[in-house]
């Protein structure tokens, strides 16, 4: 049974020093009331696990300006010139992860594993201080897992018991954090009664979840 | 025809009806609107869903836009899923080719299309994933910047990806790359050998089955 | 109260309210109809659901059987999933325990339950992942097999695990595994240390605090 | 756009020696039109990538009973007394392994990772000639892709572009082994018209997806 709580409630859980995973791609799928109570608390030295820095005004971005992140582990900056203004004058570490192998790096701590091995970033700068398997005559990294202390996850529909439904494109890293994280929080633009989700339809089983916040 | 066009236009003879693509940014973005008569691609957006359609006009959705956040349409026929899935469509050889823009491409088939230490490093995005598991790696760019060869004897930017590259296709001509080195196989109409040498670095052969390119 | 019912009734009591279990075959099913008054499990069924209801009588489903492929029903607030999902659960340490029998568990927390060469190889089916992820893993048998201690010093059986046994409870009493080995913390009614001794090989302490099962 | 063929065109891609994966658990969620025809074909020394070998005349155990198995890789066979009597007289090869992990494998091959690292099976039988890493003084098991010539997979619905959903604890492995097998043939209950399935309801999406046949 997921615990029905505010935003403010639920942005308290986040504290400073966490490591804290943010569903969304570029914005799409990020549970902006929650990044912006967040925001409004003034949480520090964060550390950020997102597929990106998403805008300077939108998504996990704001909180890049406002300087509450001391480390981001993502795939891409590109899209928030303060991250890379920031990383420059050597204010903030960040941390660049190839997409799919991030993907599988917040799955390995949410499902277990001790990591994977992926053929991407061989012979790049991604392999830097990483073991090399060579399975069949073909080089792979090793990743390891990425968790976190609380996931803050978009949802477009969850009943009570916790299970989400997401909707589109919006999906992205959602499920995966969910399962990655020892609090996991959802901002949920619908929330309904059990049993109107049929268990059919379920994308994250409720047993991830512990917090719902009405989006 | 301008030369984006001719690119695009040239890489979307590649593909048979029916295969999965993933377009990066740019040029390849072109190739979806350059296919010849009667073929049809499915293309793979990686943030979540195959079945990518046209750029949604009007009452766009916030939910559904593409890997560059821009609102788009999704097919009949299409599916969306988590970014896991996504990057194992990727990674797992599911894509017939992947059509991606380079800052430079050697002689060896790697490719630099990241980061420029010190200037601009917008980080790997889903790039080195899909040089790494796509079936084909096409590189559509112009054949210099700002005069510059960008077809290089070695790429001294960071890598995305080792020995990848299979095909470059730009303005002036078609390169096939294999075990071989790179191999002149077509110039664009009114091109010459010396034009193309003129503006390569990298050391190639002309194949002796050298044409025109059918655009 | 027969033997196995007060095995069951006690590995109840180990329960909170909305803890998600997975119990074995057997005596482990039993735990789901024996628990104290106001608790309630949330059961997982390794073949790929949370929410398993009790047996379904009548009209049967053959898409709806638990993991031994049984009829069965899933409660209200349930969720399907597939097989990599449900043992990221497991593995991901989201079950608060797994109940499961045992030929053989021994002193340092060992557990043999899949196989007795030669004779009986059913297969590990989904048990060496159970008893490596779970939070807890309880044991749950009779004390003995045909006179036979099954609480060893070591075991001979191959193993389904190393040192991940938690908790041992069988008609006569019930064995706290840690660290420092087994010890005896409480004593089936009527039950003495003696009898206990008698029908054990492994060594074990005496808890100062040993008293009598609550059941 | 996935081909519809009859189950007997279907099955004859089913050829001797090949490796062959098939949903189910127990006989639940597999396509046992498809494996009836295989029956009837008599194609032989097949391997087998299946969670159990179900019941001697149910499921794949059919296949077991007439001998047309050289090899089988699956997690349990207590259910399938033939399996054991032809493991044990030397006629068939049994290749255990836990269920976790053989969800794992298949998923590994099909997303196109070199393998997981997981800590089932450490200090078992399970671990004889694979490589162990120790990560943060933890011990996993390396564990490889399984791929397949072929996969038969039941779903409850499919699009004519061959989108699936399943159905209840039908589900298991067939999500998983539809990304695994060079050619992935689906048996499904209804085979409905593009469009009918709405995006976010696919299970698996359709580009995974050669063959319809009607169940």
């Amino acid at each position: 049974m997921a615990k029905i709580i505010s935003a403010a409630e639920a942005a308290a859980k986040v504290q400073d020093g966490m490591t804290v995973m943010v569903g969304g791609f570029l914005g799409c799928g990020t549970p902006q009331s929650l990044v912006d109570q967040v925001l409004a608390q003034g949480t520090k030295d964060l550390t950020l696990v997102c597929n990106d820095t998403a805008f300077p005004d939108a998504g996990v971005g704001k909180l890049v300006v406002s300087r509450q992140f001391k480390k981001v582990i993502v795939s891409h900056i590109g899209t928030n010139p303060e991250t890379g203004r920031q990383m420059n004058a050597g204010e903030l570490d960040v941390d660049l992860v190839p997409q799919g192998t991030l993907a599988e790096r917040i799955r390995s701590a949410g499902f277990g594993l001790g990591g994977i091995l992926t053929p991407t970033g061989v012979g790049t700068p991604v392999e830097a201080g990483k073991q090399k398997l060579t399975i069949d005559g073909k080089d792979y990294l090793l990743e390891l897992p990425i968790k976190a202390d609380v996931a803050l996850v978009k949802a477009y529909k969850a009943d009570k018991a916790g299970n989400l439904v997401f909707r589109k494109a919006a999906r992205n890293f959602n499920p995966l954090m969910a399962t990655a994280a020892k609090v996991v929080i959802v901002e949920a633009q619908n929330i309904v009664e059990i049993g109107e989700i049929d268990p059919d339809e379920v994308m994250t089983p409720g047993i991830f979840v512990n917090y719902l916040v009405q989006g | 025809m301008d030369a984006k066009e001719l690119i695009a236009k040239r890489v979307g003879q590649e593909f048979s009806d029916g295969d999965l693509v993933n377009l990066g940014i740019g040029i390849p973005t072109m190739v979806a609107d350059n296919l010849p008569e009667g073929v049809h691609v499915i293309l793979h957006s990686e943030n979540g869903f195959v079945g990518l359609g046209p750029a949604a006009n009007g009452n766009s959705d916030p939910d559904l836009v593409n890997a560059g956040g821009k609102p788009v349409s999704i097919n009949p026929g299409g599916a969306f899923f988590d970014s896991a899935t996504s990057f194992g469509i990727i990674r797992g050889g599911h894509l017939a080719a992947t059509v991606l823009g380079a800052l430079q491409v050697d002689q060896e088939g790697n490719l630099a299309n990241w980061m420029v230490p010190g200037k601009m490093v917008p980080g790997m995005g889903g790039a080195m994933d899909l040089v790494a598991g796509a079936e084909r790696v096409i590189i559509a760019m112009e054949h210099t910047a700002k005069g510059a060869p960008k077809i290089l004897k070695k790429c001294n930017l960071p890598l995305t990806a080792v020995k990848e590259v299979d095909m470059i296709v730009t303005e002036l001509c078609v390169m096939i790359c294999d075990a071989n080195g790179l191999t002149l196989t077509e110039l664009a109409p009114g091109v010459t050998v010396e034009q193309v040498k003129a503006a390569t670095e990298a050391d190639f052969k002309v194949s002796p089955n050298l044409k025109t390119m059918p655009v």
